[in-house]
């Protein structure tokens, strides 16, 4: 237990660090987000928005919505994520944090928690603009909130651990996104079909989906933070 | 038209294969020069 | 203390260290000394357990450098000032160094006496690191370093980017260390300042250490 | 452990008695599939002449990425835990082909998609999910090439090399899964029912690139093997020369 609770004690100095930064230089909120915001205006543009689907009687925009919001959040969390370990190449740090007592799994889940809690609230934000701009209605907000946990953690997760994959590289930000998007393809396609169903119905079609996106984050939590001691211990 | 489609994917699996092999085995020369004999082990 | 024989590390494809030796006891003050790219700094790192060994042989506080576990207790035993200052620019200066200090396991109340010590206790605490000169950078660095208490002081260049009193402060900490029963280890173009300051100047050439190259 | 002149003088340095003897065998297996394939099979009731893209799709697929990858997993596993050279090298040559087998699959896919299906791509859940396996494990030999130390490349790659295969299968569950949702019964290769000549064809177009398989693996692993010992002898070489430097000669 003793363990376990320093491990939670470490990843907390590491997230509460990443978010310290965040709030002082406000990158991700205001960079990251219009980003967000204008992908999610252009695929508006791209969809022509008003044309309907007759049987649905929906919007084209409406219908591919989920896919769209998702899209727009695996997109964003790319520069975050080259955002959270920038701030550890700047000036060395990663060496630094290899010469120090934390446990190395504590710093990957600190460092992908504070990249998850930048994700709930663009999410938030970006699902705002989403609902207003496509006009989707909120159908199960239970569902609804599983999902978008579930699929930040899997983001997160996974994006941490590939960003540690690359880091220390000079080709790091070209190569991140080439491991990253392909490995989320099934949490793209989870939160997707889960979030259509939380939006339209019914709920126990996105239920599965929601599950696959808990095991898809619990298999890259529990990878990364077994890997990321190794990861750093070489450069 | 089916033949057509059959042909070009035979020719490019398998004379991928081949151009393929001819390079594994010029990366192999080219390199044994670099490498002394007793350095060799696994090539047998 | 530490005991390295003929240390061969890599830099990629480099040999920076091609036979090094380097033999510290305890309470000891060592200046690492030679040119540009002899490899002083990739000695201070593999004693930091930064770097593995390629050949050779590596002994740091009773940690063996050729393991993976000896390299990651060394890391958490020495304290390290490193060619970079390992600062978050967006963080002031106190966060910096009370965020360091606890991901060292050191104790929180070493951080005020720390920041008192490198000058660092006044208007500057809550500036951002960012906005620091690269000499009151270099002392929140060292504030670091001073608060781990560590028993072996691995100092890259310490004195680079310091004034004069920076560079006094710089001696006083080592003195006060090395009084305090630590080892210490340091490289430096400061020759004069430095030989004064050091027991013993080991040379590094080329990656290795010849004998003949120290005096007291 | 023999000479290398033993494998006489016109012989590849990467060659042995084995990769002839897997040459061979591949060769000759070729023939008769080539027969088989494209003459003696005949067409099949809905796909036609297509069904012969089929005999080395499907063992395109299956080699690439449960073979090749699964190998590759492996070998990262066996390395992480025993730091094993030989097992480093063996899990990258097996990437590096199953790359190459991936894009034949992509390519064999899209063929017989066009005249089977009228389109060339079409979100069946064994093209679409090898494509996403085809960039992930393009990043694994990006991974390979890192400006890095040749142990972090090794150990990285080799993280990778397990989550990536582990990644494929969540991958292709995911998107037979979607798909299964979408398209009721569109026509697959493996549901049809084959008989004959259509399943001898197949097993020996998968016989066939099984044999070019271990003998690609065997080859590449050889020149992994020489490139590195290659990279060995050249810091020796460097080390030598930094040597030197200390008493002010040159090598």
């Amino acid at each position: 237990m003793r363990v376990r609770s320093e491990l939670l004690a470490d990843a907390w100095l590491v997230a509460s660090k990443d978010l310290r930064i965040e709030r002082s230089s406000r990158v991700v909120a205001s960079q990251v987000l219009p980003f967000g915001l204008i992908v999610l205006i252009l695929f508006g543009f791209g969809i022509s928005p008003d044309r309907r689907v007759v049987e649905a009687d929906r919007t084209v925009l409406e219908q591919v919505a989920p896919g769209l919001f998702w899209l727009t959040v695996f997109l964003a969390s790319l520069l975050a994520l080259g955002r959270s370990f920038a701030i550890e190449s700047a000036d060395g740090s990663l060496e630094a944090l290899r010469l120090t007592g934390l446990d190395p799994g504590g710093v990957f889940l600190g460092k992908s928690l504070a990249v998850a809690a930048e994700l709930l609230v663009l999410e938030a934000l970006l699902g705002a603009g989403a609902l207003l701009l496509y006009g989707a209605p909120l159908g199960h907000p239970f569902l609804l909130m599983v999902v978008v946990v579930a699929a930040t953690a899997s983001i997160a997760a996974a994006g941490t651990l590939y960003s540690a994959l690359a880091s220390g590289s000079r080709v790091r930000d070209t190569l991140v996104p080439v491991l990253v998007l392909p490995a989320l393809a099934p949490a793209l396609l989870g939160a997707t079909l889960a979030t259509e169903a939380a939006l339209f119905g019914p709920p126990s079609d996105g239920w599965p989906w929601a599950g696959l996106l808990g095991a898809f984050a619990v298999l890259y939590f529990g990878a990364g933070m077994l890997s990321f001691g190794l990861m750093l211990e070489e450069t | 038209m089916y033949w057509n489609y059959v042909l070009i994917g035979y020719v490019v699996v398998f004379g991928g294969l081949g151009l393929y092999a001819v390079s594994l085995l010029r990366r192999g020369r080219n390199l044994a020069e670099q490498v002394e004999p007793d350095r060799r082990r696994f090539l047998d | 203390m530490v005991s390295v024989r003929d240390a061969v590390c890599l830099l990629g494809n480099f040999p920076a260290l091609a036979g090094a030796d380097l033999e510290l006891e305890s309470g000891e003050v060592v200046l690492l000394e030679g040119p540009n790219g002899a490899g002083k700094s990739t000695l201070l790192r593999l004693c930091a357990g930064l770097i593995g060994l390629r050949q050779g042989s590596g002994d740091v506080l009773g940690n063996d450098l050729a393991t993976r576990g000896g390299r990651q207790q060394t890391r958490r035993a020495v304290g390290l000032l490193a060619h970079h200052s390992a600062l978050y620019g967006e963080l002031t200066v106190e966060e910096n160094v009370r965020f360091w200090s606890r991901a060292n396991r050191a104790f929180d109340a070493d951080v005020e006496p720390a920041l008192e010590r490198l000058g660092l206790s006044d208007r500057l605490r809550s500036v951002p690191v960012a906005a620091l000169s690269a000499g009151q950078r270099r002392r929140t660095a060292l504030a670091v370093v001073v608060c781990r208490r560590a028993r072996l002081w691995l100092l890259d260049e310490p004195h680079a980017g310091l004034d004069a009193a920076g560079r006094d402060l710089v001696d006083g900490l080592v003195r006060d260390a090395a009084a305090a029963g630590a080892t210490v280890l340091l490289s430096s173009h400061e020759i004069d300042r430095a030989t004064d300051l050091a027991h013993r100047v080991v040379r590094v050439v080329a990656g290795q250490t010849p004998v003949s190259g120290g005096h007291s | 452990m023999s000479p290398p002149t033993s494998t006489g003088p016109a012989a590849t340095p990467t060659g042995s008695k084995l990769t002839r003897v897997l040459g061979s065998l591949s060769l000759a297996f070729l023939a008769i599939f080539l027969l088989f394939g494209l003459m003696l099979s005949p067409p099949e009731v809905s796909q036609r002449e297509a069904v012969r893209l089929f005999y080395i799709h499907v063992p395109s697929a299956v080699i690439a990425l449960y073979l090749a990858f699964g190998l590759t997993a492996v070998g990262s596993v066996v390395y992480l835990r025993k730091r094993s050279t030989f097992w480093d090298l063996l899990a990258w040559s097996a990437a590096e082909i199953g790359v190459l087998f991936c894009a034949f699959t992509l390519v064999t896919g899209m063929l017989w998609g066009r005249p089977t299906w009228g389109v060339f791509w079409k979100w069946d859940p064994r093209l679409t999910s090898t494509a996403i396996s085809f960039v992930l494990f393009i990043g694994y030999l990006a991974v390979r090439q890192l400006d890095l130390t040749p142990e972090a490349r090794s150990s990285r790659a080799a993280v990778l090399g397990i989550i990536g295969f582990l990644n494929t299968i969540v991958v292709r569950f995911s998107v037979s899964w979607w798909q299964s949702l979408h398209q009721g019964t569109t026509l697959n290769p493996v549901d049809t029912q084959m008989d004959g000549l259509h399943l001898l064809s197949f097993f020996l177009g998968f016989a066939t690139l099984a044999l070019v398989f271990s003998w690609l693996l065997v080859h590449r692993f050889r020149v992994a093997w020489l490139a590195h010992q290659a990279g060995e002898a050249g810091l020796d070489r460097a080390l030598a020369e930094r040597r030197a430097e200390a008493t002010g000669r040159t090598v």
